[in-house]
């Protein structure tokens, strides 16, 4: 992967189409997995796409969607000779810009822009990276996995879900992360909180990388920040362009407002207000 | 595309982008300099600057509306001087003219502004938002044809350079307003800016923005726009600069043959930052049929 | 639903429909008396009638543009002796009460155009249209609150009857109108009247509309009427009946979250008919959330 | 069929769902066949309904359609046993539209209000109907054909197209209409209304019934007039509504301006002004 200052890989700056090669269902979610043949080969786990269906965005529920929709990149694949790369992104039905996209078939285009955003960065040499995912939260701590696999670094996999339908997701990571549900449907039935307390407890010379509802990060937060553990969250804001142009993404940190499209959405636990 | 002048100033071609709804230093981060070799707009302009720094107003700022955007941002920004220190050196690394937007909440910062900017030769344009719907008093003066020619006699006063007066379309009689500014010393007129409009939670139904109310735009307001840019134009002998609601080339030829010397870009950036290249070859098509004003 | 109360006349709901976007005369030719069994409002609201019969404005009148409608028809009407020689009548049989919208060009013909309804029995309420764009002195009527204040001081003189004061849009501050329509003797305000817009031909770029201009409804003003309603609502305390964009029930519950009495629904009528009916049994699912005002 | 003193049969008082049966090309028009469940089984000819797609009406060429088409019913069959009627609907692409109810496909839904308007009224005693259409106006003339021939009456069909591949729309025709084109790439290479003027001078005791482009109407009307003979005209218009409510739709008639969707759509040719 390309050494960023900030793992930051520059997008082209110009919406792009993109050929839809495979929809599927996890369980709750859609996986859609779509060829990008101009983009980098190596955007960063956390960063993010803007994402609109080529045909038929709008006229959904409420003559909506209008604006394109920020997704996290849940999987990379580069395919030899320039060919470009492919990208999974997961999806979770809340709307109708959600709910378009999952009805998009193989062979139909995307548009799509990115990557977008700063990822995760790397743990300093004496951290362990410990990843905690909830919900559809899953989709950047999964390709955070790969990569760090990649690299020969396997890193302790937290999920948590409401229920077996959701943690169906769980069986698209590499190793065997540790799965806990709000129903005990699958895996335990914990708030993945808690699991996470008793590894940083066992040993707190770790890095946590989490994604999921905003309830779920800020007991991520607080238990980082009591424990002095080093959280890198990856944040989500109703957004309309996703590249710094409107403002509109904001969340509240230590010196004001930041953009989660240029300033995130990977933030630092203690950068957060 | 055929090199145009505005007030002076030559411009590559007649595309601007509505000040607030492209940030180039944000652009560059994301884009690098592949955003200054294909630059989308032929003159870039600031979001509305101000004289002290803003927060903005709370999240949420943003709502999805029926072929429309509205938002409640609040001008946040660094104030001025930080403006000028910080955000004018990488602005005048942009391949094209730089126009700055100015707010003032009194006719003394107003004046106080645009002194700050008025030597400085990276601005070639200065834009005055007369009309955020954000700012209580914005949608006042630029509705107000006396108020209006105040803030522009104000500013007038202390700059040679070009003045774009940016109506607000709360105005009863945009084009009486625009008469004013005109006689007051505008060079040039900008319009439409957003439509105030109020969003419901979906489920609480409350004001669904932080800012309770917010700016109606996209092409929810296109037909506006084409009717005040017509009226303005058929009154004024300044320039008009058109925006409101345009996502294609077909859009901007309207506004052109509805008067318009120049039009700006704004929500459609959001849904591609390359929208302003675009909609200049679209309308490339239309340009033999567009009145030369 | 529960019955409600509007300035002293029953309404077996709140639903009414917008002056001019449902003619029960003509829509009882198309689908018969089964129209009166199935009635789509819980008040109907004529079409807009003047002293003088009116052509109206030459076609086209119509352009669809995104999530709304631009029209320019320019109240063609029997003029009001015929109007109530012969709607009336037919006008008698609905079965809910009847509210006639009137316009007058000049404060004597606005005073003996409600002389001749005055008396009649059958008209329940009183709508003075202050607001339509399509005719030159309705939008600077409703647009100012002297005007406004003057115009409803001509009316109130001449009748008993509930006077509802409909407002225009383009009136900079809508709060202060309702204020003066309200002080002047107005008995409920309502709002919003269409938008001023200028659909282009796609070929010629002339102006589309016999008209030239038009007025935009639908969706795309959906919180622009919100925004207004919430503050005319705020200010006055006589009934509000809000409208503007209402396509579902959600549009409707959130129109009186924002403080109306009441609601009506224009352009969805012409998606379907029964669209009072619908949007009734989709309110009534919100109601419990609804604050009665 | 019903009797009325006008021809039009009322609609239901709303707009309901029909199911698409049929979607086929025919040359360079679409066929749809619906069935409507619950509406009359008694269409006048020249009668029209209001369409709109069940889904993704909206979100087309600048976010349209909004509003709802009108389309005259080109075709009726009543099906046994009160199952309602197949309605057959012959479009031409011109726009968002068109384009959306060419797309439907069997099974899908389609919004439908009507029968609207009034119908074509029989011709006297002494007068044989004459059927001219030009263009996509063959619809209201094809089921306006069907009926005649139901009630054992031969008449006159003569039809214009631009082209051979309209032209195939005249093959739907129970008879052997008369059949000409702007190239002459099938039938004659002429105006339909040349092969009118032959028909009426041999024998003037006609009533024209007839339904195209605003020039083929003018020259039929003309015709007519000067001829003495009596002519009913099928309109279009720009609609919104199409049962009265908007006044969108009018056209300038001897006492002023009348509604094409309440009034008409077929006129008589003396009426327009
Ligand atoms: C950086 C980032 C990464 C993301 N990654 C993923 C991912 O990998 N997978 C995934 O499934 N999702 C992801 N999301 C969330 C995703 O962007 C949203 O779920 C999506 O935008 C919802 O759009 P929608 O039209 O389906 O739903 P919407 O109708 O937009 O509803 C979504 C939420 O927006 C609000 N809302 C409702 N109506 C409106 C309106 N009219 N205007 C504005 N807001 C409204 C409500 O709070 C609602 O819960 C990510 C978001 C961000 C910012
Ligand atoms: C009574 C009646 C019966 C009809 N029967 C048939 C039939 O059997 N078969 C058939 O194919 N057609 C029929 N039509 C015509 C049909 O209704 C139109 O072709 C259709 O409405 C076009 O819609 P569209 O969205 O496809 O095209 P549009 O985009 O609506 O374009 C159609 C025409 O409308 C104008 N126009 C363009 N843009 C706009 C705009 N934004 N707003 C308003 N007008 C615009 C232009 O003149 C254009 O040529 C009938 C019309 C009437 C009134
Ligand atoms: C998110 C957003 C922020 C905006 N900020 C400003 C601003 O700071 N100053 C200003 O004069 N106009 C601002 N505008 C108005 C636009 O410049 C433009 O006038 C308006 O959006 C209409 O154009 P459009 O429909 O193409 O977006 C803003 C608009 C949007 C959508
Ligand atoms: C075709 C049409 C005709 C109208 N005619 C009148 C009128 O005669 N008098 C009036 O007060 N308002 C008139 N209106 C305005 C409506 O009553 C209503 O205020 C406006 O359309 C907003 O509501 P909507 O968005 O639900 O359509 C008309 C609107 C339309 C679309
Ligand atoms: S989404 Fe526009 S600034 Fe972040
Ligand atoms: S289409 Fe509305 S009145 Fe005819």
């Amino acid at each position: 992967m390309s050494v960023a200052a900030e793992p930051r890989t520059l997008a082209p700056p110009e919406r792009r189409i993109a050929e839809v090669k495979r929809v599927e269902r996890i369980g709750a979610y859609d996986l859609i997995v779509a060829r990008d043949p101009v983009g980098p080969a190596d955007p960063q786990p956390g960063q993010f796409y803007m994402l609109a269906s080529g045909e038929r965005w709008g006229g959904g529920d409420r003559e909506r969607p209008y604006l394109p929709r920020a997704f996290s990149f849940a999987r990379v694949r580069r395919l030899p000779g320039g060919q470009g790369v492919d990208l999974s992104f997961l999806l979770e039905d809340v709307g109708p810009g959600t709910q378009r996209l999952g009805e998009l078939a193989a062979g139909e285009s995307l548009m799509l822009l990115g990557p977008l955003g700063v990822g995760f960065a790397r743990p300093s040499q004496d951290r362990r990276p410990l990843l905690v995912g909830g919900g559809i939260g899953v989709a950047p701590i999964l390709c955070w996995d790969d990569e760090l696999r990649a690299d020969g670094v396997e890193a302790a996999v937290l999920l948590g879900f409401r229920s077996a339908g959701h943690a169906a997701a769980a069986a698209l990571f590499g190793g065997a992360p540790d799965v806990s549900t709000d129903d005990g449907s699958a895996g335990r039935r914990a708030l993945v909180t808690e699991p996470l307390r008793a590894e940083l407890e066992r040993d707190p010379h770790a890095t946590v990388y989490a994604c999921g509802p905003e309830p779920m990060l800020d007991a991520v937060r607080g238990l980082c920040a009591n424990l002095g553990v080093p959280a890198q969250l990856a944040l989500e804001a109703g957004m309309a362009c996703g590249y710094g142009a409107c403002f509109g993404c904001v969340v509240a940190t230590v010196d004001g407002y930041a953009r989660v499209c240029v300033d995130g959405p990977v933030f630092a636990g203690e950068a957060l207000a | 595309m055929s090199e145009i002048d505005l007030c002076g100033v030559g411009l590559r071609g007649p595309i601007l982008n509505g000040s607030g709804t492209f940030d180039a230093i944000a652009a560059r981060r994301a884009f690098g300099d592949l955003l200054l070799d294909r630059f989308p707009f032929d003159c870039f302009v600031s979001k509305t600057i101000t004289l002290q720094p803003r927060e903005g107003n709370p999240p949420p700022r943003l709502w999805e509306t029926a072929s429309g955007l509205v938002n409640s941002i609040g001008l946040p920004n660094k104030g001025v001087r930080r403006f000028l220190e910080l955000d004018l050196p990488l602005l005048a690394e942009l391949p094209v003219p730089l126009c700055v937007s100015v707010m003032g909440f009194s006719h003394e910062e107003l004046a106080r502004l645009v002194e700050e900017i008025e030597a400085l030769d990276e601005i070639s344009l200065i834009e005055l938002n007369l009309s955020c719907p954000n700012v209580e008093t914005g949608t006042l003066v630029g509705a107000d044809p006396e108020e209006t020619a105040a803030a522009l006699t104000a500013a007038r006063a202390s700059t040679d350079k070009p003045l774009i007066a940016k109506l607000s379309p709360s105005a009863t009689d945009p084009a009486a307003v625009a008469a004013a500014a005109e006689l007051a010393g505008a060079d040039a007129i900008s319009l439409i800016n957003t439509l105030k409009g109020m969003p419901l939670h979906p489920t609480t139904r409350e004001p669904w923005l932080g800012g309770r109310t917010g700016g109606l735009s996209g092409p929810a307001v296109r037909v506006v726009a084409l009717e005040q840019v017509a009226s303005v134009a058929a009154r004024v002998d300044v320039p008009v600069i058109g925006m409101g609601g345009i996502s294609c080339g077909r859009d901007a030829a309207d506004l052109l043959a509805a008067g318009a010397s120049a039009v700006a870009v704004g929500t459609e950036n959001f849904r591609d930052p390359a929208a302003g290249r675009r909609i200049a070859a679209e309308l490339a098509a239309f340009e033999q049929k567009v009145p030369a004003k």
